[in-house]
């Protein structure tokens, strides 16, 4: 019988836990925490895309538009109330209700096109609230953004750090319960044969709004998590270059394994690190933008299901091995 | 009334000019059914190519002729190493050449730098015919000449001559196509080039349309070329040229009446399109697929 | 005895070709019927507008005394119309076990449920496993259904339409590409079902010792117009079926054609 | 960078944050070679001040405002910086403000331009030696602005362009010019007929443009025959990449904040030939000047409290603190320590053997005509 | 002499071995039937034939050239002519663009050709401007029949031309192909036992990717049991 998590994963998930907890102890340098604390925060919006990308097939190029909902709305608060816990959380719930409202209305209204049409048409809809943010000057100031200030435990970087890593974790889990539950489950079937389940009695558009809900929501929440980790927010939440980054970092970590957008978080920010430390001593490095273009491209054409997916290849390739030799010339 | 011809002409030229980048993604996804995100790096390095070539040559002709070339070289290596690979995988299609993109636009400022170049333009096309109110760009003309010229013979090859008919078969039924003999992964790569070299060609001759190319363009352009291509309905060319032509004319308009809406005029029309009529003005059921 | 299923001048087209024509077809609770025709005579078709994949161009189709005519798939398969398909089509990347847990999940009413409750869970799991033995896949609970050869395919697609509960089974060509021998094991899969007796069956098969065998009704399609229907032994004999079946050249069947 | 240094009392040290990649590398790099070179001159090459050492360390904000925070934050945390400056936008800018609040430290602003870095979102320690938005504007509107003449605006949709032509507005108003017709336009927009048409159909005197970024209107301006129709444009002469798009535009009037012949001083005699003498005859720039600025605002602060590093001690000093840059005399004003500063009516030249139109000066607008208004509500 | 020969052909398809050693041959100027129910292989041989399956072990000759493993366009080039068992219309093409694109790249008199096909079926000619989509399924398979020969009269393999078509419309498809044996050979692939018998001089029948039985036409109309066997006639 097959539990919920694979075991062996369950422990490495476990032990890499521990080691994010008791890591601000072993180390004081406060950017790597920093680093840590985005490279969480950009986790879970890899998740979110994941959940649509990887799990339910739904290609999106306007996801940035859910990160800047969840960023922009808790901004705002706190731009006019003040600084308190309270404030953040009216804040998220607004952002959380909004993503949810807008991923509705444009997913009921568009999921029934064309895979490449919905990633046109939402990529449009975000650009939309792009010159939205723009032109709303009364609200966002415009392109320039604004600062304000957060609650300390916010502003103090080690909490803020235990505060994402729990985040990541519990985001992780949840959405992890949902792929595997009864939903989950026909999720991943429509990706695979929309044409069957609908003949096994499940609504696909149905799911499928189900999974850009959930998407936004988390998507949302992470948006959140950056506006407050930065203190300040100007219309680049909005921008192509965020959807393009989840992107990366999902389909570099492997798709429909939400561990495999973690780690893929993980690669893509460490990687920008060094490459752009690199480039002050090397200039050749100057150009590392074209380094991670070309590993992207290497990972989908060697790798098509990304690093994770590999892995699961690796252990299937074995799995096939022990089979017995009949079955062997068929694969072949 | 000055007014509303010169919008409408610059609407025109622009939209001519819009439509030269269009054609080559159109033409590559209707009778390939490919998505090629990175229509928009070929289209950039057309542009830098050309402006470098004519700073170099002061040859107009050699510019556009060398920009095609470099167009249609860059064209085949995405086609060899990275469409390929992935025909017939639309999702697979826009993820990979998104990176092709990424890089074929940053490595622009490996050869340029990182920024923007002036362009130039020769003699005879320098300037404007003025009749009283109304201002005419010399070069718009010649934008709107070429544009036409070029739709002409993309509807002619595609209509009239033999391999416009095998293209268009070989899109319905690619085997049966080539058990009439005829060399489809040939015909395709040919088609290919041809989308590479329109969007270089329409780099080149964007550059001294604005005066300047910057490496940023590329992104913006794949996706003003993709809007445009949506809402002509995907794989039709005749879509395309009336797209482009609302896309120009309307931004001319927007821009002069309601400035305020012109920032989304083109994200508005994409959205109005989709969900109104998902395959596009002129998209048939057969070609959204 | 009533009718599970009727149909009342049912015709579809595409474009200029009429491939259903005017078909009216009733069909018994409990019995299994085989429905039989050349390459094209509209079987498959039949079987899309019942389950609903096409829409119909004309005509309507009662289910239980519903018209069900205007319903969508996946509203149609939860009234109780499950169906097999002519070219295996399973969910590849999943393991056998979920492909069944799917169906079961559907059977039982859990569609939108977005934890996972492990008795559920469980319970899924061994009613998965009696359909696995029922259909003789024993053991490869955990095989993914890519990796399966094609007879197991079809068997997966028996043990998934079984796990749905529906009354009526739509069967096409469940041997179609699978070798002789394996036809066998497949035969008894259905003979089993068939023992049941809750399921009321429409196979579509062309093996038609087969058909012999198993069928209490059998009707014949030809170019979309509903034949002949009626006692095997007795169609089987049938002039015009013979022709059509055959789908002949008996110059007389032309010339009284 | 990374290596964890001493915070030694004998030691100065200052972060300089600039975009060395991304879209704004040139600015970057400027400011970069423009500090190194202030240090120089305003240390005598000791690179001492009051006897203490002063290192500097650059950090890369790659133009995006999250790795802008991190690297301020390891610029604070970990080498301990006793001053910060930058950066070369505005987003990355105003993203670092709250942490030099945050840690008490003086941040010299250099050369971001957004008018809410001294106006809504300034904080004591901020100080900005670049000059913003609104003094390009009254230094614009100071170029052309009189009395009944007619002008027309035409700006980017966005945050740079509606401030830049708000403050133009106010000042050119102020002298008693008619603001005639305001176009904003999408700043990737491929054509800007239209807005120049309605702009002609106005039949102003002027054109003010307030435009920064590759994709600019001006070929099409020339292409449109403004100047035929007796409409004179003016804008800002600003880097020289940009000059070197501007060639359709020789002979309009505007206004420039740097160019090396422009000021008339030691200074700038000095900087334009260390750094021909360094960069194989490369001629300085405007943000070269900038960060040469930065550097002497900073040691020139020193100097006055003898290296005493105590925060509330130089921010005093600094107030009202004047300086001598290549531009000229300086003066952080204590209200928004916005600098106060000279700026220079031009018109844009041919010159023989120069690949980009010069700005050749007609007046020095001094810091008390560019003199913005005060937007912190201090 | 035999024209084409297929020597022991094994051929997959994903991971199913389709094709499971299949050798026959065709004598020029005949018509040689390829019987077996459904998912026989019968579609699978042809298409392998064509270079669309390539077959992983074997070889398959044509005028005692090799032409297996050499891509489609040059095998069709060689002069076979394919029928696919969907009919491979181009339905956005008229009758007249398709049958100008068969004759792109064939060799010969190729008017000829076209004016035969056309006294032959008038039916194309009646629609010469007709797009090739709004055909009736016979009119489909005609044109189907008439590009093929038009594109290659050397050999003509046709997938089940009787899927779908009336009786009547089975006759007269059955003489034209009768009388094309005049100027071509042909492989006919076919299900319908009656019509195929007709007009064969030989037959295969293949069964679970094999050849089980082979010979002349009449030899089988006597041999009841085989048919009763294979084809499930009763
Ligand atoms: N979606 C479609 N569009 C156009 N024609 C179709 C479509 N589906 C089926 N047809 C045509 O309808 C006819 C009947 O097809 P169908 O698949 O029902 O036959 P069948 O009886 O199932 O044949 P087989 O025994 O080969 O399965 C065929 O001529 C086919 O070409
Ligand atoms: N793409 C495919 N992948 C896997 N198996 C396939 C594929 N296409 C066909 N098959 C199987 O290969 C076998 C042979 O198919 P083929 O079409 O050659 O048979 P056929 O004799 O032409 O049948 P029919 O009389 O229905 O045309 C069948 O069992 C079919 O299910
Ligand atoms: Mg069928
Ligand atoms: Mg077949």
């Amino acid at each position: 019988m097959r539990g919920l998590f694979h075991k062996v994963p369950l422990y490495w998930g476990l032990a890499i836990m521990l080691f994010m907890l008791l890591f601000p102890f072993v180390n004081d340098s406060r950017s790597m925490l920093i680093l840590l604390t985005q490279i969480f925060i950009f986790a879970i919006f890899a998740m979110s895309f994941d959940i649509l990308l990887g799990y339910t097939g739904i290609v999106s190029f306007g996801h940035c538009m859910f990160f800047g909902i969840g960023a922009y709305s808790t901004a705002i608060i706190f731009n006019h109330l003040e600084a308190t816990l309270l404030n953040f959380m009216i804040g998220l719930a607004i952002g959380i209700i909004l993503s949810a409202l807008v991923s509705y209305i444009i997913g009921s209204l568009s999921l029934r096109l064309k895979s490449h049409f919905y990633a046109m048409l939402t990529l449009a809809v975000s650009q939309l609230f792009l010159v939205l943010a723009e032109k709303w000057r009364g609200l966002t100031h415009g392109g320039d953004g604004f600062t304000f200030s957060v609650p300390d435990v916010f502003k103090d970087r080690t909490s803020f750090y235990y505060i994402t890593l729990i985040s990541v974790a519990v985001v992780f889990i949840l959405l992890k319960l949902f792929t595997e539950s009864s939903t989950g489950k026909v999720l991943k079937a429509i990706s695979q044969n929309e044409y069957r389940a609908e003949a096994l009695g499940y609504k696909s558009l149905h799911y499928k709004l189900i999974a850009s809900v959930t998407a936004g929501v988390a998507a949302s929440f992470s948006g959140a998590l950056y506006a407050v980790s930065l203190r300040f927010i100007n219309t680049n939440v909005f921008s192509i270059e965020v959807t393009l980054d989840a992107l990366l970092m999902t389909m570099i970590g492997g798709l429909g394994t939400l561990a495999g957008a973690i780690a893929g978080a993980g690669i893509i920010e460490f990687l920008r690190h060094y490459l752009s430390e690199l480039a002050m001593t090397y200039p050749i490095f100057e150009r590392w933008t074209i380094i991670l273009g070309f590993l992207y491209i290497v990972v989908l054409l060697v790798f098509p299901s990304g690093l994770a997916g590999f892995i699961k290849r690796i252990n299937l390739k074995n799995k096939r091995k022990m089979k017995k030799k009949g079955e062997l010339q068929r694969v072949a | 009334m000055e007014v509303f011809i010169n919008l409408l002409v610059n609407g025109v030229s622009t939209g001519l000019l819009i439509f030269l980048l269009a054609a080559g993604l159109t033409l590559i996804f209707g009778l390939m059914s490919v998505l090629n995100f990175a229509h928009g790096g070929l289209f950039v390095w057309g542009a830098f190519s050309g402006a470098w070539i004519y700073k170099e040559t002061n040859s107009f002709l050699l510019a556009i002729v060398g920009a095609i070339v470099i167009g249609m070289a860059l064209g085949w290596v995405l086609e060899r190493f990275l469409i390929r690979p992935v025909y017939g995988n639309h999702v697979r299609q826009l993820l990979i050449t998104l990176g092709g993109m990424l890089v074929l636009s940053e490595s622009i400022k490996i050869f340029w730098g990182p920024n923007p170049i002036r362009v130039n333009l020769p003699g005879w096309l320098e300037g404007s015919y003025q009749f009283d109110g109304i201002i005419i760009i010399k070069y718009r003309v010649f934008v709107i000449v070429v544009g036409l010229l070029l739709y002409l013979a993309l509807w002619l090859l595609l209509s009239r001559t033999q391999i416009g008919l095998m293209i268009r078969a070989g899109v319905m039924d690619k085997e049966m196509v080539q058990a009439l003999g005829i060399n489809v992964k040939g015909l395709f790569t040919f088609v290919f080039l041809l989308g590479a070299a329109l969007a270089a060609l329409g780099g080149a001759l964007l550059a001294p349309y604005s005066g300047v190319v910057f490496a940023e363009m590329g992104m913006q352009y794949a996706i003003l070329a993709f809007i445009v291509v949506i809402i002509g309905g995907m794989g039709s060319l005749q879509g395309s040229a009336l797209a482009s032509l609302i896309v120009g004319v309307a931004g001319a308009f927007m821009a002069y009446y309601i400035p305020d809406l012109s920032l989304a005029l083109n994200m508005l029309l994409l959205a109005i399109v989709l969900l109104v009529k998902p395959t596009g003005l002129m998209g048939e059921k057969g070609s959204a697929v | 005895m009533e009718n599970i299923l009727e149909t009342k001048d049912l015709s579809v087209s595409f474009g200029e070709h009429d491939v259903i024509k005017d078909v009216n077809l009733e069909i018994e609770r409990g019995k299994l019927i085989s429905i039989i025709g050349p390459n094209g005579a509209g079987k498959t078709t039949l079987f899309n507008l019942l389950s609903g994949q096409i829409t119909s161009t004309k005509g309507e189709i009662y289910f239980k005394n519903e018209n069900v005519t205007k319903l969508s798939v996946p509203l149609r398969a939860r009234r109780g119309i499950g169906r097999s398909f002519q070219l295996t089509n399973i969910f590849p990347e999943l393991t056998v076990l979920e492909n069944i847990r799917l169906a079961i999940q559907s059977s039982s009413k859990d569609y939108y449920s977005i934890f996972p409750r492990l008795s559920a869970l469980s319970r899924q799991q061994d009613e998965a496993k009696a359909y696995m033995k029922k259909c003789m896949l024993n053991g490869k609970e955990h095989v993914l259904a890519q990796d399966l050869a094609h007879g197991e395919k079809r068997k997966l697609e028996l043990a998934m339409l079984l796990a749905l509960k529906t009354e009526l089974l739509l069967l096409d060509e469940p041997t179609a590409g699978i070798s002789i021998e394996e036809i066998p094991a497949i035969l008894e899969v259905i003979e089993n079902i068939k023992k049941d007796g809750m399921y009321t069956i429409v196979l579509i098969e062309h093996k038609m010792e087969m058909v012999m065998h198993l069928s209490d009704i059998l009707v014949v399609l030809f170019n979309g117009e509903l034949l002949a229907s009626g006692n095997p032994q007795e169609i089987i004999k049938d002039q015009r079926v013979q022709t059509a079946y055959l789908g002949g050249l008996h110059r007389e069947s032309i010339k009284t054609g | 960078s990374g290596d964890k240094a001493s915070s030694d009392e004998e030691t100065i040290k200052i972060g300089v944050l600039a975009s060395l990649t991304g879209p704004l590398e040139t600015y970057g790099k400027q400011t970069v070679a423009g500090f190194e070179l202030g240090l120089e001159y305003a240390t005598e090459g000791s690179n001492e001040v009051a006897g203490k050492k002063i290192e500097f360390i650059v950090e890369d904000t790659e133009t995006k405002p999250d790795v802008a925070v991190r690297k301020a934050t390891k610029l604070l945390e970990e080498d301990e910086v006793d001053f910060l400056v930058g950066s070369s936008s505005s987003g990355d800018t105003l993203a670092v403000l709250p942490l030099a609040e945050e840690y008490e430290k003086i941040m010299v602003v250099e050369p971001a331009v957004a008018d809410s870095i001294t106006g809504q979102n300034w904080n004591k320690y901020i100080f900005r030696t670049g000059r913003n938005s609104s003094q390009d504007a009254v230094a614009g509107a100071a170029a052309i602005a009189e009395k009944d003449v007619k002008i027309a605006t035409f700006a980017q949709d966005n945050a740079y362009g509606r401030e830049g032509i708000a403050a133009f507005k106010e000042g050119a108003e102020k002298l008693g010019a008619k603001i005639v017709n305001e176009q904003y336009a999408d700043p990737n927009s491929t054509d800007f007929t239209a807005n120049i048409q309605s702009i002609i159909n106005e039949k102003p005197d002027y054109l003010y443009i307030v435009w920064a970024g590759s994709n600019a209107p001006w070929k099409q301006l020339k292409d449109m025959q403004l100047e035929e129709q007796g409409i004179k444009i003016s804008t800002a002469a600003q880097d020289i990449a940009s000059l070197k798009t501007m060639d359709s535009l020789i002979g309009m009037s505007g206004f420039s904040i740097y160019y090396h012949t422009l000021p008339d001083n030691k200074i700038n005699d000095w900087l334009v030939e260390q750094h021909k003498k360094k960069f194989d005859g490369e001629i300085p720039d405007l943000f070269t000047a900038g960060g040469m600025t930065a550097a002497i605002s900073i040691v020139e602060a020193l100097k006055k409290t003898d290296g005493d590093k105590d925060v509330d001690g130089l921010i005093s000093t600094m107030e009202n603190m004047e300086f001598e840059t290549p531009k000229g005399t300086m003066k952080f004003r204590a209200e928004d320590h916005q600098a106060l500063q000279s700026l220079y009516a031009v018109t844009l030249e041919e010159q023989e053997g120069v690949d980009h139109p010069v700005p050749v000066l007609i007046r020095e607008l001094n810091m008390e005509e560019t003199e913005p208004p005060i937007r912190n509500g201090k | 002499m035999s024209l084409l020969k297929l020597d022991n052909l094994e051929t997959y398809l994903g991971q199913y071995h389709i094709l499971q050693g299949v050798s026959m041959s065709v004598e020029e100027g005949s018509i040689t039937v390829l019987f077996g129910r459904n998912g026989a292989g019968k579609t699978t041989t042809l298409r392998s034939i064509m270079g669309f399956n390539p077959s992983t072990t074997g070889s398959v000759h044509y005028n005692n050239q090799r032409i297996s493993g050499i891509s489609t366009h040059l095998i069709s080039r060689k002069g076979i002519g394919y029928v696919p068992e969907n009919q491979g219309i181009f339905s956005a093409l008229t009758v007249e663009e398709t049958l100008n694109l068969a004759k792109a790249k064939s060799k010969g008199e190729t008017e000829e050709k076209m004016e035969w096909m056309l006294e032959l079926f008038p039916d194309l000619k009646k629609f010469w401007r007709k797009k090739s989509g709004l055909l009736s399924g016979g009119q489909k398979q005609m044109l189907a029949i008439a590009r093929a020969y038009i594109n290659g009269d050397g050999l003509l393999l046709i997938d089940e031309p009787s899927k779908g078509l009336s009786p009547i419309m089975v006759e007269k498809l059955m003489e034209s192909i009768l009388k094309m044996k005049e100027k071509t050979t042909i492989l006919l692939v076919e299900q319908n036992f009656l019509m195929a018998s007709e007009i064969g001089d030989y037959f295969y029948i293949m069964d679970d990717g094999k050849i089980v039985h082979k010979g002349l036409m009449q030899d089988l109309k006597e041999d009841k049991a085989t048919c009763q066997k294979y084809l499930g006639i009763a």
